[in-house]
């Protein structure tokens, strides 16, 4: 099990290398200059190039690399090009909502999701099924902004149960997170719950055709003990994987639902960084969502052991 | 005592199925059970035959109410457990009845074991489920019935998960697990198919004592007429959801009423080796000497585990000859078969086609000795393209030596009649023909190559008797007509006697025995065969000729 | 929601990330100097120039201009501010400002004759000094400790140590997000009533937080839920929404409001030829683009003066198609007659800044109503800003023709205004070669008084719209929203926090 | 279970071989959206035979206007016909829908087919799609189309670029497994040669997961197209697509709901039918659901 833990660490330094160096090059090649940026409206191309001088840009590319990898390496992420900020400083204090209100729409999505598809792989071909189906088909066809705008038209502006934007730290007020957090969860959680309740729903009618149930309907075991102890847990396996791989769909969904109810965290970090070309960031922001991604799925593969006893590493 | 002729007709009924009828559910229904009925006494066991698909395995669930929602239903009939209608009950009064009146064990216990279970928890589940005992108690009972079932080290078994026991340990678990609230009827559907011949045996023992001591009466669901002649009291005889016959056991092997029956009968092949074909004097096609394959798995920071799955394996065929590898399951047989025919690469040794030798030749070196040598696999449903024509899977192998499409679109036509099937069938697809003609196509395509081996991998074991004896007759005609070369790998005896020439026996990926089938099968030397041998069931009886084999003196004690 | 009765919650129009006011012209920053700085003099609603932190005096030769500052002033770290503080500043604003590169061209030297006096000689009158000094956009000279003012002028600060009525909470500071601001307890603000920039900046509340929402929904919907206290900029199309809340009052205010405008690139055809550049003058209207962009007619206004209606400079000299909608017909014919052979027009469209996704769509649509080829391409404003410095031909990643907007004081004279500059390369984007225009502004910095740079002004006026150095698209005013307990903000381009108050 | 023979009355469904379970019915789910989905594309793609006006030009005087006679779903910011925009819209979303599903669907079966095969160049390829697959494809999505401009072409390889890594490891996966089918031995034992077996045995496998998986990409870039242009990084305002009008008219949510509402329901119901056949597709091209129902 160490030596699987090692070896799969190990393995993410290439996929991590190969990142760093995609990032680098497409920021590089792509149109757009910081300094014009910082200068504003008004500045002369001279004062532009001056700018950039002084930002290191004016340097060739592989050496803007080396320079840029030789911090990596030392836990140096650089400085926001345009706010002069050190990009850990911008991390900390972006990361926290993005965590907590991610986290909270994975528990979210798993607890309405997972009874969801059991509910439909047992009641297949019903119109309990077909209303599940229906549910998360549905969840996968409106875009996400757009059920954002009709929480908040519902809930906060006209309900008037819940603000209408913002983010409260935990640490402040759990009511004032929990009340501003709700909806945000709840539109990112449709993708995720469509996803998961229709993975869990496919993995369990698998499951259910198996031999193992049919011999535990024989041994005359209750209908719920044999959907939730015999086949859900034989059925975790792509479920776990869907919600490993549901998480990129998370990181788009928190970019958009960052913007609608205007949560300062690090989606918004980074398309804002995207769009002003702060270099620094970008590529700071790009490897560590990559680099969460990796871990997590790393995290799920590792967590099969849990479900599976035949899985050993 | 040849057979369990005991008698059973002042046992009161313990359960009796009358004019049962099944169809699959929905618009277009199609009757799967037509008005069947089976008794079934206490103590008694009842074993149902039949081919595959005749609604064995659809009659068992029927009794146990599982059915699958959907797609069967019982359309007529009653199913009475001492006296009470069970298709009256309504869900969980079934589901209260299951295991403790009736319990069931499955073909594959593979599969019908929860993997993410411990096999401790799962036979006491079947106590949490039907009794309100104390956990100690519980335990208690659990550990009991296992070691009724002979399960060695017990406490270890008991917190194990199925994928660190044998078959055979799991087929005990199933059968502890069936017998635990010691029901008035057990079912046992192929309860031991997937296992090998050894296995069997114990398993078929077990379940007789067990009988013995609870007094089970036994529903027993085989296709496998040795196993029926080992344990039966009444046999019923099953077709296209049909009873075609029933009797005492005896009195169906001896005199069969039904022509079904007979046939039936007529195609299990005999352990007695058939008779010898004169020596031949032709040089081997195929030599295969010091052939050694190693199975590895190394990672990077994993230590290498290596598996000796063939070593030093040794052996020659001439034209027209028929060589035969038997031994059980994970013994090397396919190694030497896909290292033969170069679909793997072996470890050491030479494999002499002709006068090449093919062992180490690369991809592209390999390409023109390909066409003397090929091969019959055993799952006939996935051995051949279900996307492609069996046309165009017939003529692959020609166009790739430089047929015109045409040529070998004829040659096609000519080697479906050879083997039996109607010529205009090239242009269907493999979906379209059952099993058997399948296998034929299988065995069509081979010889469209024109090869000088042939070999057969389980060839005709995914297969009911008759189509088997069909497969392996024809198998015999074509060695007859072209004078192939034929490498025959089985695990049944009964199959290797027939088609066999010479037989080497394989334990462990060695070699252990080498002799011709007259001799390996009479005079076996070593103790291994004679073990394989004695374990075949029924090895006293020929099913053909419906009396006693009688000539062997091979009964040791 | 209960809100703390001593803090502002504001909605900005955009998010502050860059905190050196003199590096960068962007608004947002300016705004953000405003809070924590202070500048010598500064202007009134009526562009006079007044005294702030300092009173000046101008010699008789118009040579020497002496800055005294005022007492009590002083730094956040509790340092008091000194003459060499304010000379410091004033030098590092002079390598940035183009109106200070003006003053510095003839100044003999600026320094420090004692704690509190600022000695600043010229070797030849430079009248319009005051004026540049005390403007308010685009770079004021905001006076910071001279240890920060010592900072190169091409490096961003990195010590925000100010001389306002404000302190920058530099740990609260969310770049983009939010920024807080704290009021600073030692300043003392002028006597006289806060006017514009100028006069006494009484700071009412404890804390200023400004926050920027991307989405103008969100933000709405916020301030009439109550979560914000102002909102600098509403889109006018979604007044209604605001005005419905009793809560909530709408108001202007600024009443000079945006230029919106367009630039050609003068160095690659087919915009290199006036002819052609004035069918395409000729060819846009500002009733459309302005009716698209803001719709309610209450809220824009035509003007065809390139020094914005208004304003004390103001004609409409030459406007005359501008004004009236276009002419396509006369632009087609000028097009032939100019002999335009089809070279597309690249047309730079932002896709992400709402106050400017609209101009270059309508223009469009104008230009080839009258026969131009328009390749209009769609980027990010970033990508815009980025691409408009290029010089190349509009094929290898150049352009022809882009729109943007100003706060009508930013160019409301020759002096100031960017695009009012014949210097070739050295000109705003577009580098028009223009030594006539040169001499016109060289005219108008020799006039004595106001009657005579009204005059020059008209020339220039006359001579930008006959030359196309740019096409004025007419005045747009912007709205801002705010709860009805905040009460007393002084109406101003730049929205300040001082004076401003909570009521409960 | 033993080997049970195989319906025989099956219809040809996917290269003729794909059967249908025996008992399969279609339900009336997946034949509405067929009719939806037929609908929709029939209509956007022959729109300007029909729309009433110009779906690009403006009229400052009209816009945000009311449905009425003439403006049937009323007008847009720049005073378009909302009814014109949304139809001829259709064109540019499904374009980009249709034109993602089949670039990535092709290039990952080229990509997946020799990744599946050659050993040496699978470790590299993977390891490539592992870097490509962990990068948020939103965020590289934004970078790319900021990098080319937003074109319809660059939005495209935008949304292309991140699905490719899906569908290698599915191309992969399949051609992996289904190297270990007896027919593939066979093939070799016949003489066949290695792209041959490639393409004639292994890429006909990948056909049915492919097209399932190319409705959920097609589906995906649709909603991937309406996010970037929320963003702000679409296609040009000119060119109507539904998630450029939508972002256009999200400003006016409360104002003029229509703005969203008609792109919004022309672009649900699309994806909508899509995923639903995409799910009927699987069900029905699924071997392992098929052997169930058999
Ligand atoms: N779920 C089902 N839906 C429809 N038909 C079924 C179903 N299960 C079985 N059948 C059909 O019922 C018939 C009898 O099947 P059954 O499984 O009882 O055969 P069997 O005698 O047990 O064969 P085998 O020896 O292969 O196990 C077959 O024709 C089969 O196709
Ligand atoms: N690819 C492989 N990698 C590692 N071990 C293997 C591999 N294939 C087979 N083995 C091992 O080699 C041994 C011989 O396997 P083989 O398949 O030749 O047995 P067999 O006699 O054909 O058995 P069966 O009757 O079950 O088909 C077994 O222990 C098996 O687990
Ligand atoms: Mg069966
Ligand atoms: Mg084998």
């Amino acid at each position: 099990m160490l030596g699987y833990v090692i070896r799969r660490i190990l393995a993410i330094i290439p996929v991590m290398v190969i990142v760093a160096i995609f990032v680098f090059l497409l920021l590089r090649l792509t149109p757009g200059d910081p300094a014009a940026i910082i200068a504003g409206d008004s500045a002369t191309p001279a004062q532009l190039e001056r700018i950039r001088e002084s930002l290191g840009l004016a340097e060739p590319l592989h050496i803007q690399f080396v320079t840029w990898v030789g911090q990596l390496v030392q836990g140096n992420l650089g400085t926001s090009i345009i706010s002069n900020q050190p990009v850990t400083r911008l991390i900390g204090q972006r990361i926290w909502p993005t965590l907590q209100i991610g986290t909270l729409t994975i528990i979210l999505s798993v607890l309405i999701a997972v009874p969801l598809g059991v509910l439909a792989a047992w009641r297949h071909r019903t119109w309990v099924d077909y209303a599940v189906m229906t549910f998360s088909v549905l969840g996968f066809s409106i875009p996400v902004f757009v059920i954002g705008y009709l929480f908040i038209k519902f809930f906060a502006i006209d309900l008037r149960w819940l603000p209408v934007q913002g983010y409260t730290s935990p640490s402040e007020s759990v009511q004032g997170f929990l009340s501003r957090a709700v909806l945000p969860c709840l539109t990112l959680a449709t993708i995720y719950v469509a996803l998961i309740a229709r993975m869990t729903r496919a993995s369990l009618l698998e499951v259910l055709g198996e031999d193992y149930v049919r011999t535990a309907r024989a041994k005359g075991v209750k209908e719920h003990i044999v959907l939730f102890r015999h086949a859900l847990r034989n059925a975790a396996v792509p479920i776990l994987t869907i919600i490993g791989t549901g998480f990129a769909l998370l990181i788009s969904g928190v970019v958009v639902t960052e913007s609608v109810f205007n949560i300062p965290g690090i989606g918004r970090l980074t398309v804002d960084a995207i769009l002003a070309r702060d270099y620094p960031v970008i590529q700071a922001m790009i490897l560590l969502t990559s680099a969460i991604y990796v871990f997590v799925n790393l995290l799920i593969d590792l967590s099969y052991t849990l479900f599976d006893p035949r899985i050993r590493y | 005592m040849l057979f369990r002729n005991r008698q059973f007709d002042d046992k009161p009924v313990a359960l009796e199925i009358l004019g049962l009828s099944v169809a699959t559910t929905g618009d277009d229904s199609v009757p799967i059970l037509n008005t069947i009925d089976v008794t079934i006494r206490q103590g008694e066991t009842v074993c149902l035959v039949g081919e595959s698909g005749s609604g064995k395995s659809v009659t068992s669930l029927a009794i146990m109410g599982l059915l699958p929602k959907g797609a069967l239903e019982v359309t007529a009939g009653r199913i009475e457990l001492d006296g009470q209608n069970l298709l009256d009950l309504d869900a969980s009064q079934m589901r209260e009845l299951r295991a403790q009146r009736i319990s069931m064990i499955f073909q594959e216990p593979m599969t019908a074991l929860n993997p993410v279970m411990k096999v401790g928890a799962q036979i006491e589940e079947v106590l949490d489920s039907h009794t309100k005992l104390p956990t100690r108690e519980k335990k208690r009972r659990v550990i009991d019935i296992m070691e009724q079932v002979h399960l060695p080290d017990v406490e270890r078994i008991y917190s194990s998960y199925p994928h660190q026991l044998s078959g055979g340990q799991r087929q005990r678990i199933m059968i502890a697990m069936a017998l635990i609230l010691e029901p008035k009827l057990l079912i046992a559907d192929e309860p031991t198919t997937a296992l090998d011949v050894t296995t069997q045996n114990q398993v078929l023992k077990l379940i007789a004592e067990l009988q013995e001591s609870h007094g089970t009466a036994v529903l027993f669901i085989t296709h496998d007429m040795g196993v029926v002649a080992e344990i039966a009291d009444t046999v019923y005889v099953m077709r296209n959801g049909d009873i075609v016959e029933s009797a005492a056991v005896e009195t169906l092997l001896r005199v069969p009423q039904k022509d079904y029956t007979r046939r039936l009968l007529e195609a299990v092949p005999s352990l007695a080796p058939r008779d010898a074909r004169p020596e031949s004097w032709a040089d081997p096609v195929l030599s295969v000497d010091g052939l050694t394959k190693i199975y590895s798995t190394r990672g990077l920071f994993k230590k290498g585990r290596e598996t000796r799955a063939a070593q030093e394996v040794k052996f020659r065929i001439k034209p027209g000859r028929t060589l035969g590898i038997v031994g059980e399951s994970g013994s090397g047989k396919s190694t030497v078969a896909r290292c033969v025919m170069r679909l793997i690469d072996p470890t050491e040794g030479r494999i002499k086609v002709g006068q090449t030798d093919i062992a180490m030749l690369g991809r592209s070196e390999l390409q023109p000795h390909r066409k003397h040598i090929q091969i019959v696999f055993q799952d006939p449903f996935r051995s051949l393209n279900p996307r492609w024509t069996v046309g165009d899977s017939l003529i692959e192998g020609p166009l790739n030596f430089g047929q015109s499409r045409k040529n070998a679109l004829d040659h096609a036509r000519e080697l479906m009649e050879l083997v039996g099937l109607p010529a205009d069938a090239l242009g269907r697809y493999p979906h379209q023909f059952s099993g058997g003609q399948r296998q034929r196509i299988a065995i069509a395509r081979a010889i469209a190559m024109r090869p000088d081996i042939l070999v057969a991998d389980e060839a005709v074991s995914a297969l009911d008797v008759s189509v088997q004896a069909q497969v392996l007759k024809l198998l015999d005609e074509l060695q007859e007509k072209l004078g192939i070369a034929i490498l025959f790998i089985t695990h049944d005896l009964r199959v290797a006697a027939q088609i066999c020439d010479e037989v080497v026996v394989m334990q462990h990926g060695r070699i252990v025995e080498h002799d011709t089938a007259e001799n390996v099968l009479s005079q076996p030397r070593h103790e291994y065969t004679r073990a394989l041998i004695e374990a075949a069931p029924g090895r006293h009886w020929d099913f053909a000729n419906f009396r006693e084999l009688s000539l062997r003196p091979t009964e040791t004690a | 929601l209960a809100q703390d009765a001593e803090t502002i919650t504001a909605v900005m129009h955009s998010g502050l990330r860059v905190l050196d006011p003199i590096i960068t012209t962007a608004h947002i920053t300016r705004n953000h100097g405003y809070m924590i700085y202070d500048v010598l003099i500064a202007v009134n609603e009526n562009f006079e120039v007044q005294p702030q932190m300092a009173d000046y005096e101008v010699s008789e030769d118009g040579l020497t201009y002496t800055f005294t500052l005022r007492d009590g002033l002083m730094f956040h770290d509790g340092e008091p501010v000194t003459a060499a503080d304010a000379v410091a500043s004033l030098k590092r604003w002079g390598e940035r400002d183009s109106g200070g590169q003006l003053i510095f061209d003839v100044t003999e030297s600026l320094e420090a004759t004692d704690d509190k006096t600022i000695t600043w000689s010229l070797s030849e009158p430079f009248a319009p000094l005051l004026d540049i000094v005390a403007k308010q956009s685009a770079v004021p000279p905001f006076i910071m400790p001279a240890r920060v003012a010592e900072t190169s002028a091409d490096e961003a600060i990195t010590d925000y140590t100010g001389s306002g009525p404000f302190t920058f909470v530099e740990e609260e500071f969310e770049p983009g997000v939010s920024v807080t601001y704290e009021k600073f307890a030692d300043y003392v603000p002028r006597e006289e009533p806060a006017n514009w920039m100028a006069g006494g900046k009484v700071v009412n509340v404890d804390r200023v937080v400004w926050m920027t929402m991307p989405d103008a929904q969100t933000a709405i919907n916020a301030l009439v839920s109550g979560e914000i206290d102002y909102l600098e900029q509403t889109q006018i199309d979604l007044l209604p929404i605001l005005e419905a809340s009793p809560d909530v009052v709408v108001e202007v205010r600024d009443p000079l409001g945006y230029q919106t405008m367009g630039r050609m690139n003068f160095k690659h055809p087919p915009f290199d030829d006036e002819k052609i550049r004035q069918a395409a003058l000729m060819a846009m209207g500002q009733e459309s683009v302005l009716a698209t962009l803001i719709g309610n007619p209450e809220y824009y206004s035509i003007c065809g003066a390139i020094f914005g209606c208004g304003t004390p400079l103001a004609s409409e000299t030459g406007s005359e198609t501008l004004k009236a909608g276009g002419d396509p017909e006369a632009a087609r014919a000028l097009l032939e007659e100019a002999g335009y052979d089809n070279t597309p027009v690249v047309l730079m469209q932002p896709t992400d800044v709402t106050t400017l996704t609209a101009q270059p769509v309508v223009a469009a649509q104008q230009l080839r109503e009258a026969g131009f080829n328009v390749d209009m391409q769609a980027m990010d404003w970033q990508t815009l800003v980025t691409r408009r410095a290029s010089q190349a031909a509009p094929a290898d990643g150049g352009w022809n023709i882009f729109f943007t907007n100003w706060m009508v004081p930013e160019i409301s004279s020759p002096l100031i205004n960017p695009m009012v500059n014949g210097r070739g390369d050295d000109a705003w984007f577009g580098w028009p070669e223009d030594p006539e225009l040169e001499a016109l502004r060289d005219e108008f910095i020799a006039a004595s008084d106001a009657e005579a740079r009204a005059e020059v002004a008209e020339r220039i006026q006359a001579h930008v719209i006959e030359t196309v150095n740019y096409v004025p698209l007419g005045q747009y005013l912007t709205v801002q929203a705010r709860r009805a307990n905040i009460v007393d903000m002084i109406p101003s381009p730049v929205p300040v926090f001082w004076q401003i108050d909570k009521s409960e | 279970m033993a080997a049970q023979p195989q319906p025989t009355s099956a219809m040809q469904v996917v290269l003729g071989a794909i059967q249908l379970p025996r008992n399969w019915r279609l339900g009336i789910g997946p034949i509405l959206a067929a009719i939806v989905l037929a609908v929709i594309v029939l209509a956007t793609v022959t729109a300007y035979l029909y729309v009433p006006h110009d779906p690009m030009s403006m009229n400052a005087l009209e816009r945000l206007k009311g449905p009425t006679e003439t403006f049937w779903l009323g007008t847009d910011p720049y005073g378009r016909d909302l009814f014109s925009r949304v139809m001829v819209g259709g064109q540019v979303s499904l374009l980009i829908g249709i034109g993602a599903a089949i670039v990535s669907v092709f290039i990952g079966l080229m990509i997946g087919l020799v990744s599946g095969f050659f050993r040496l160049a699978d470790a590299i390829i993977m390891r490539i799609m592992d870097a490509l697959m962990a990068i948020p494809s939103i965020l590289l999505a934004i970078a790319l189309v900021a990098l080319n401009g937003p074109s319809i072409w660059s939005v495209i390889f935008a949304i292309t670029l991140p699905e490719i890594p899906r569908v290698v490891r599915l191309v992969r996966s399949v051609v992996l497994s289904a190297r270990e089918e007896p027919y593939v031995e066979a093939a070799i034992a016949l003489g066949s040669s290695m792209p041959k077996i490639l393409w004639k045995h292994l890429m006909p496998n990948t056909l049915a997961p492919l097209i399932v998986q190319g409705t959920y990409i097609c589906a995906s870039a649709i909603l991937t197209e309406a996010i970037l242009s929320f963003l702000g990084a679409g296609v040009s305002t000119e060119i109507p697509t539904w998630g450029n009008i939508m972002a256009e008219g999200r400003l006016f949510f409360q104002i003029k709901p229509e703005l969203i509402f008609w792109p919004g329901l022309m672009l649900s119901l699309c994806i909508l039918s899509i995923n639903l056949l995409g799910d009927t597709a699987r069900d029905l091209l699924d071997p392992r659901l098929k052997k169930r129902e058999a």
